[in-house]
């Protein structure tokens, strides 16, 4: 199975996408997903703790991830 | 006489250029006493380059979202508040207008006291990017956690 | 780089309407990131009593050079401040401007302090006078020094 | 002699004039003005310290006032 999760500005241009579809069974934890990612071509450009949003709310690295959820990667904020 | 109801009048993300006249009208009110409107504009330099343009680029439905929980959450501290909030995606010219605030209130320390809350917490939450265009024709996504322009 | 220069643009005690899109209009610059406005307007309401509107009236010379004092001032104080100020005189309706001040810079703080200082020192130094009119039909000049609405 | 002096807003109302005529010869003080205005009719309606402006500058009760000048009696301010 995977899990989709979106991508945005930078690092849309990092992984050249702007979704991926990252192989790992739900429910797991915020930190394997982005563990995984990290693996993936492109993800030796994400900072040390990149942002992460589920269900368009932030969230820590230890929250679980279910079946179902919006999934977002989200790069250093620079709105205004 | 009780203190008067905090009101979120407006939050959106848009494409188009922002109305202020508009926003300044959607804030008005018989019991407004001072309004602060906050505007982010484009500038033509940044850290020494010379700017031909920004690209705005939102997480849009988490974008709103947040600013909405940005602008209660002001009306919450600030009793008697009315917030109007948009900020703008796509390609802007030198001078366009990112983003708008207006706060109004009776008095005017809280009017400028909501538009300053909106704005740094909206700096600081709210999912949106922006890619810089150099007259070099280069471009780079703007990375505040490494710059301090 | 050397700093920008700091720039009064426009102080002016007005008998009409103040245009507000005007104003923001002269303060605009390429350099321009961050825009403050401060708006003053006509509220129904004082002290728990009805208002029908206010009269302003002003020590015309002596407000024009104190404001633009203030302008210069606080230009003085924050380095690149753009400043833009109007204060009408004379009999507004609730919900019209009385004041507007522009304030604009490279970056929001300094065009938030900018704002905000200048109606501060307003509000303290500049010979301007307001009466209000009740609904119930009299009047009453404003004494801040004796209540604090 | 006489020294002009202007009246705004409540001192205007109070004095029911925009502009006195006070019996005093230049040079004095500021201080001797206020004292001389505040025995007028309506000078009663005058707070302890009146605010000053000769030559459209604040001035302290001690400052001289010179043939000439432009001399206004300011009530409590209330701009914005």
């Amino acid at each position: 199975m995977s899990i989709p999760v979106l991508l945005f500005a930078s690092y849309a241009d990092a992984f050249g996408a702007r979704r991926l579809d990252v192989p790992l069974d739900a429910p797991c934890q915020v930190a394997d997903l982005v563990r995984v990612i990290r693996s993936m071509p492109g993800g030796d450009r994400l900072p040390a703790a990149p942002l992460v949003a589920v269900n368009r709310t932030w969230v820590r690295e230890d929250v679980a991830v279910q079946v179902g959820d919006e999934i977002a990667l989200i790069p250093p904020v620079a709105g205004g | 006489m009780t203190a008067p109801r905090s009101d979120v009048l407006h939050v959106a993300i848009v494409n188009a250029p922002i109305d202020v006249g508009a926003l300044l009208s959607r804030a008005q009110a018989p019991g407004v006493g001072a309004v602060s409107l906050f505007l982010g504009t484009v500038r033509d330099l940044n850290d020494g380059r010379p700017v031909s343009g920004m690209e705005y680029e939102a997480y849009e439905s988490m974008a709103e979202s947040e600013l909405r929980a940005i602008a209660e959450e002001t009306c919450g501290r600030i009793a008697g508040l009315r917030l109007v909030v948009e900020h703008r995606v796509g390609t802007l010219d030198i001078g366009e207008a990112s983003v708008a605030i207006v706060a109004a209130h009776a008095h005017r320390t809280q009017a400028m006291d909501g538009a300053r809350d909106v704005i740094e917490a909206l700096k600081r939450r709210v999912p949106i990017w922006k890619r810089e265009h150099y007259l070099s024709g280069d471009c780079e996504w703007i990375d505040p956690t490494k710059v301090q322009a």
